[in-house]
């Protein structure tokens, strides 16, 4: 078996060299795809925090990318088009500037995961998976007939977003800042496992009823939790959106919040680089079995019963066996 | 003995058309082990419950060092000072051993909000787990992943974490449960020592740890207690012989 | 046939080497919306194959129906296969993610199917070409032959979604009679017995409906099946060969507008029905037509310039010299087209539904946004 | 908006809720009985409807048609779960929700591979096609009326099936205790095939049913899978009663929805706002409801307590 660590290290290196010696070669849409794949990571990150540590199956984190992804879409919308966004307490020029967006991606979906979270944990099981759902479809629904921002239709934002001193429009320099991000994200994820908060946590999904009898409170823990996943998926959507330059109702779809699961189920469940082994693994797919086969859909499924069956664990379960014994 | 620690004062609870606890009052005084026994079905569990705040009873009340804590949630009364160990482990299994009693050193420190410190690195907590499993013997275990570790060692694990919250009272649930003699005989023995730094309300359905502890002994039949004496005052009470060892009287 | 047609395309495809222009074209070939994107392909390749030339390379991918791929997919095209002109995309809300950010990239855009408003009015850009329609024209064509019907009470309903609002639009932008009731359906909606039941009870004299794909199928067999015995209108989309076999008898006698019919009786749209049947051994519909009719356009202004030379090639393709399928062509200043929208009837011929042309709805019609267009 | 009208939209409303609870049964079943949650039960009731689309095709009856749904999808659901689902049993939900995932993609593209991707024609038969009118004078298609029956006849069975029978005994001794019924030498993993069996025999069902009024395409079952779990969640996942109660509740949220909410709304607003806006609000009704649901009943209408 092969150190977690090692494994890691050399998945982040090779995240990074790729679009590297794509830049070299001069081969720009791979480093389009690797930015795709390292901002789904960064959305599968933020779903592992509630997922694997905090053991809520969300089947509604797009709920949160979306949000993520409308942040960006409204705010560049009323830039793009000189229109002031009119918030009724004040009057918003809307702006194109991705720190700005960035912070109302967070904060707005973070509310959303705490009111969410708030009416959800009182469920578990099965129930907590469907509640998820159901509220991601509310505003799957909503983004649909919002006709003021495009409705089925979305929204195109024609430049993508600034960011103060880099030129976004290179495919190279918004993979840094989405690589950046997503290194942030996973040493906030180290952080936060190995903090006081990270032990509650992790015991609050194995044996909520001893966290109490210590005197913490579990669902609080978890409430906490699925905040700051949500926040961080929130990110990825915005970035999303960035790396599109558009934004449409699908970023709420249920597809999308079961492909976040399969990403971290595919790599490894509570692992700090499954997500990103990941999807690093279905963008890879995607991409080439995509171009051999319009049914390349079969072949994907049939891999992935393959990594259930005979991969618990996923894919970083198979190279470092498993959870805890590195 | 006349400082009571934990009371109940005829605490009722139906499921349906069955009373599983039919008026039930029951005090534990500082410096006692109180043992409750009773044949399956009598409504030990329940009592468990609603004395940690798992259950709401229907009618009654609870007291912790003089104060009603009936309404309050099993987290409050963990930090009122009500320690609890469970009769099947609850315990992170996936964790390791400092890492459990570490639980108990965070929910004793009250501050688990903290997001960027490492926990392992917080002296005073670490101070604290490791100072309750040197008590109870498992100092060697401390890097031991929990689901390696043998029974009886889980269940030493379970009174550490207690142990970690320097509780007021014990509440525990058949501690004894799946140990072997020489395991049981171990922690009888750690136990009787135990009482001293808080009183112990104990479960228990081993006979022979029950009279080798107990001060007191309440048999809890049926939803009721149908008495509460010492040791010998039990073994001759013959309700208790009638309703409880099946004896005719 | 059909194997040695691929084989072409596919030897096309290989050689990229010495092709000298590339096209790039992102359709639907996968979920629901499949059919679609397989017509205009197979028209499009149809129309490559019969014009002989062996120096255009088609890069063709699927873009699942999913906006975000399709904008991946475009990024692939324009930055890795670096094409020139880009086609194929079937829906308006994938076209609004792709078009506007590949015709600033320089990149000349033909749309062989949707047609968004924005896109025609003040979003009109020198490298967009429309060779389907404005999205309004259809149901304006119906809301025109509601009038020549004699329909003064309509009952009108579409999806929530932006098309769905542009249908009814573009009907009552035509049409001038009184609305019995006008009802947004959910998007998906496979059940319309609480739709029919609320037109059953409206008292209205007709119904015009915009209900595409699936959804289009679900309704026609349920309103066939409800007794109600109102005249139904509705753009093509609907009624078209691909998705008449599945509708069935329930369609049989609907008046579709639509701006092509396998029955318009002019030599190079009888050619094209008989050898893409040839071809591909099943009729051809709407959407083949658009993807042949984009194929030839390219082709045509491809005799005329190189696209290297972007205003020469742009020029040429604005020309619109070349023989359309659907009579005569040409595009207004929007590049949008100028085109005759005929009124048809669903038939059966044998065992298969198809259309008949029973009138004219709208002739050369223009679309309501070429004003608000900046282009000249 | 006549009494008439109201009847008439309350009887759609029942009659996608005993559709619905044709799917919703076998899920709830196979959740109770294996505690597996089945992702790939929407590719069955499509299974369904395209074999009896085939079958429909070539013999002209409907009947036949029905009948090949109920075995193709009945045969697919005992391919599956020998050689997939068998192995789910033990495995977490998140396991089981990766590997029906993968089931779906597996049906939809192999459907696709074998009929394409243009939709295929089912039909009413004659013999049930077009209205009959009901006393009071309303009009109503036969067809739905046969649905609401059969709907109701399937209910009824599956109750006496569960309630009154050797193999419903010891599906609900699977139910509530699995030892048990091994200790009781029933063959568990038969028993399981069974009921997999069953629950996808009732998803086909239902997507032949369907089928005949709707269109027949790949990716048909996906929202109506969504939809029976919302079922299954708002009755209480494992009861039957309970699969049947939020069956007929979701589905007369989803008609009525519809129907009243853009009427409710123009008392107050202007019609193009209300109808839009009404519009809308029906799309969420039914999650708005399942919500409401569990968060005053975590366990669901009808569920075990947690």
């Amino acid at each position: 078996m092969i150190r977690e660590r090692y494994v890691n290290a050399a998945l982040l290196a090779g995240l990074l060299a790729v679009p590297l010696y794509a830049l070299l070669v001069d081969e720009p849409f791979t480093i389009t795809l690797a930015t795709r794949a390292v901002i789904l990571a960064l959305a599968a990150v933020g779903l592992n925090i509630a997922l694997g540590w905090g053991g809520l199956v969300s089947f509604g984190h797009a709920a949160f990318f979306g949000i993520g992804g409308y942040s960006m879409g409204i705010l560049a919308f009323h830039a793009q088009n000189f229109m002031p966004l009119d918030l009724g307490f004040m009057v918003f020029d809307g702006t194109k500037s991705m720190p700005v967006i960035w912070l109302v991606a967070i904060i707005t979906s973070a509310l959303a995961a705490f009111l969410i979270g708030l009416l959800s944990l009182r469920t578990s099981g099965v129930y907590f998976i469907m509640i998820t759902l159901a509220f991601a479809q509310m505003f799957y629904y909503f983004a649909i007939s919002w006709s003021r921002y495009g409705g089925e239709d979305g929204i195109s934002i024609y430049i993508r977003n600034d960011f103060p001193g880099l030129n976004t429009l290179v495919p190279i320099q918004f993979f840094g800042i989405c690589f950046a991000a997503l290194v942030l994200a996973l040493w906030l994820n180290a952080r936060l496992v190995a903090s006081p908060f990270g032990l509650a946590l992790n015991a609050a999904r194995q044996v909520p009823v001893r966290v109490q009898t210590v005197g913490l409170d579990p669902t609080r823990l978890k409430l906490v939790a699925f905040v700051i996943s949500g926040a961080i998926t929130g990110l990825a959507g915005a970035l999303f959106a960035d790396l599109n330059r558009f934004v449409s109702p699908s970023m709420f779809s249920w597809h999308l919040s079961g492909e976040l699961i399969v990403l971290i189920i595919l790599g490894g469940v509570g692992r700090l680089m499954g997500p990103v082994l990941g999807a690093v693994l279905f963008v890879a797919l995607e991409h080439f079995l995509g171009g051999l086969t319009t049914h390349w859909h079969i072949a994907l499924g049939a891999i992935l019963l393959g990594v259930v069956l005979f991969a618990r664990g996923g894919v970083i379960g198979l190279l470092c066996g498993p959870k805890g014994q590195s | 003995m006349t400082d009571t620690v934990l009371e109940t004062r005829g605490i009722t609870k139906s499921f349906g058309s069955l009373c599983a606890s039919d008026g039930i009052s029951i005090d534990l005084q500082a410096g006692e082990i109180h043992a409750v026994i009773g044949p399956n079905g009598a409504g030990k569990s329940t009592l468990i419950h609603q004395i940690c705040g798992g259950l709401r009873p229907d009618a009654g009340q609870v007291l912790l060092q003089g104060q009603d804590v009936t309404a309050l949630p099993t987290a409050a009364r963990a930090r009122k000072g009500l320690g609890r160990t469970f009769q099947i482990s609850a315990l992170a299994m996936e964790d390791s051993v400092l890492e459990n009693v570490m639980l108990g050193a965070l929910g004793a420190s009250g501050r688990p909000w903290r997001f960027f410190v490492p926990v392992m690195g917080d002296r005073t907590l670490r101070d604290r787990a490791t100072a309750a499993l040197e008590r109870v013997g498992l100092q060697d275990a401390l890097h031991s992943r929990t689901a390696a570790l043998s029974h009886g060692q889980r269940r030493q694990l379970e009174v550490a974490v207690a142990l970690t919250l320097d509780p007021r009272a014990f509440v525990m649930d058949e501690p004894m449960a799946g140990l072997g003699a020489e395991g049981s005989k171990t922690l009888t023995g750690f136990l009787d020592g135990l009482r001293d730094q808080a009183p112990i309300l104990l479960v228990e359905h081993d006979m022979d740890a029950v009279f080798a502890l107990a001060d007191r002994i309440s048999v809890l039949v049926y939803g009721r207690i149908i008495a509460t004496g010492t040791v010998d005052e039990i073994r001759r009470d013959p309700a208790v012989r009638e309703a409880y060892l099946g004896d005719p009287a | 046939m059909k194997k040695l047609l691929l084989t072409t395309a596919l030897a096309a495809l290989a050689t990229g080497a010495q092709a000298e222009v590339k096209v790039g074209m992102i359709t639907t070939l996968s979920g629901g919306g499949a059919g679609l994107g397989l017509d205009v392909r197979d028209g499009f390749l149809l129309a490559l194959a019969q014009s002989g030339r062996d120096d255009i390379e088609l890069v063709v991918e699927d873009d699942q129906q999913k906006p975000d791929i399709a904008v991946q997919v475009a990024d692939k095209m324009i930055q890795s296969e670096r094409v020139d002109v880009m086609t194929g995309i079937i829906f308006s809300n994938l076209a609004m993610a792709v078009i506007p950010s590949a015709v600033n990239q320089g990149v000349v855009y033909l749309s062989p199917n949707a047609g968004p408003s924005q896109l025609a009015g003040r979003g009109c850009h020198p490298n967009y070409f429309n060779v389907a329609w404005q999205n309004d024209n259809l149901h304006e064509a119906a809301g025109a032959y509601a009038n020549t019907a004699g329909y003064s009470n309509s009952f009108i309903l579409a999806p929530n979604y932006p098309a769905g609002q542009d249908a009814l639009t573009g009907y009552k932008r035509m049409y001038e009679g009184e609305l019995a009731g006008e009802i947004y359906t959910q998007l998906g909606q496979t059940d319309y017995a609480a739709e029919i039941a609320q037109i059953r009870a409206s008292g209205a004299d007709s119904v015009f409906f915009f209900l595409p794909g699936g959804m289009g199928i679900s309704f026609l067999k349920q309103y066939a099946d409800s007794g109600v015995d109102i005249p139904v209108v509705g753009p093509a989309f609907s009624f078209d060969q691909g998705i008449l076999q599945a509708v069935g008898a329930a369609a049989l006698g609907v008046v579709n507008t639509a701006q092509w019919s396998k029955d318009i009786d002019i030599p190079v749209n009888q050619a094209f029905v008989e050898s893409f049947q040839a071809e591909f051994g099943r009729l051809p519909s709407l959407y083949a037509s658009q993807g042949f009719d984009t194929a030839n356009l390219l082709i045509s202004a491809l005799e005329k310039a190189d696209p290297s030379d972007n205003d020469a090639f742009r020029a040429a393709l604005r020309e619109a010299d070349f023989d359309s399928t659907r009579g005569e062509f040409r595009f207004g200043n929007n590049q949008h087209p100028i085109q005759t929208i005929y009124a048809r009837e669903v038939v059966q011929e044998g065992d298969v539904f198809t259309n008949r042309i029973i009138g004219v709805a709208l002739e050369d019609h223009a679309d309501a946004y070429a004003a608000e267009c900046q282009m000249p | 908006m006549s009494t008439i009208l109201i009847i008439e939209q309350v009887l759609n409303g029942l009659q996608s809720g005993v559709m619905l609870f044709l799917m919703a049964a076998g899920l709830t079943l196979i959740f109770g009985v294996m505690g597996l949650i089945n992702l790939a039960h929407g590719s069955l009731y499509m299974v369904g409807a395209f074999a009896a689309a085939a079958v429909a095709g070539v013999t002209g009856s409907f009947l036949l048609a029905v009948l090949a749904a109920l075995a193709a999808a009945a045969a697919a659901g005992v391919l599956v779960e020998t050689l997939v689902i068998r192995r789910l049993y033990a495995a977490d939900h998140l396991d089981q929700v990766l590997a029906t995932f993968a089931l779906i993609l597996i049906f939809s593209e192999g459907t696709r591979l074998i009929f394409g991707s243009f939709p295929l024609y089912l039909d009413i038969p004659s013999w049930l096609s077009g209205p009959v009118t009901l006393p009071g004078g309303i009009q109503y298609p036969l067809y739905r009326l046969a649905l609401i029956g059969v709907g109701l006849v399937v209910a009824m069975l599956l109750w006496a099936l569960i309630e009154r029978t050797r193999i419903g005994i010891q599906i609900r001794a699977g139910e509530n205790d699995r030892e048990m019924i091994a200790a009781l030498g029933v063959d568990i993993s038969k028993l399981y095939t069974l009921v997999f069996a069953l629950g996808a025999a009732l998803a086909g069902l239902a997507g032949a049913l369907v089928g005949a009024i709707q269109s027949v395409q790949v990716g048909m079952g996906e929202p109506v899978l969504i939809l029976a779990f919302v079922t299954i969640v708002i009755g209480g996942i494992g009861s039957i009663k309970g699969a049947f109660v939020g069956a007929i509740l979701v589905g007369l949220t989803q008609t009525l929805g519809s129907v009243f909410l853009p009427v409710l709304f123009r008392l107050f607003l202007d019609p193009a706002t209300a109808m839009s806006l009404g519009a809308s609000l029906a799309n969420m009704a039914v999650y708005i409801l399942m919500s409401l649901v569990l968060i005053f009943r975590p366990t669901g209408l009808m569920g075990a307590r947690a």
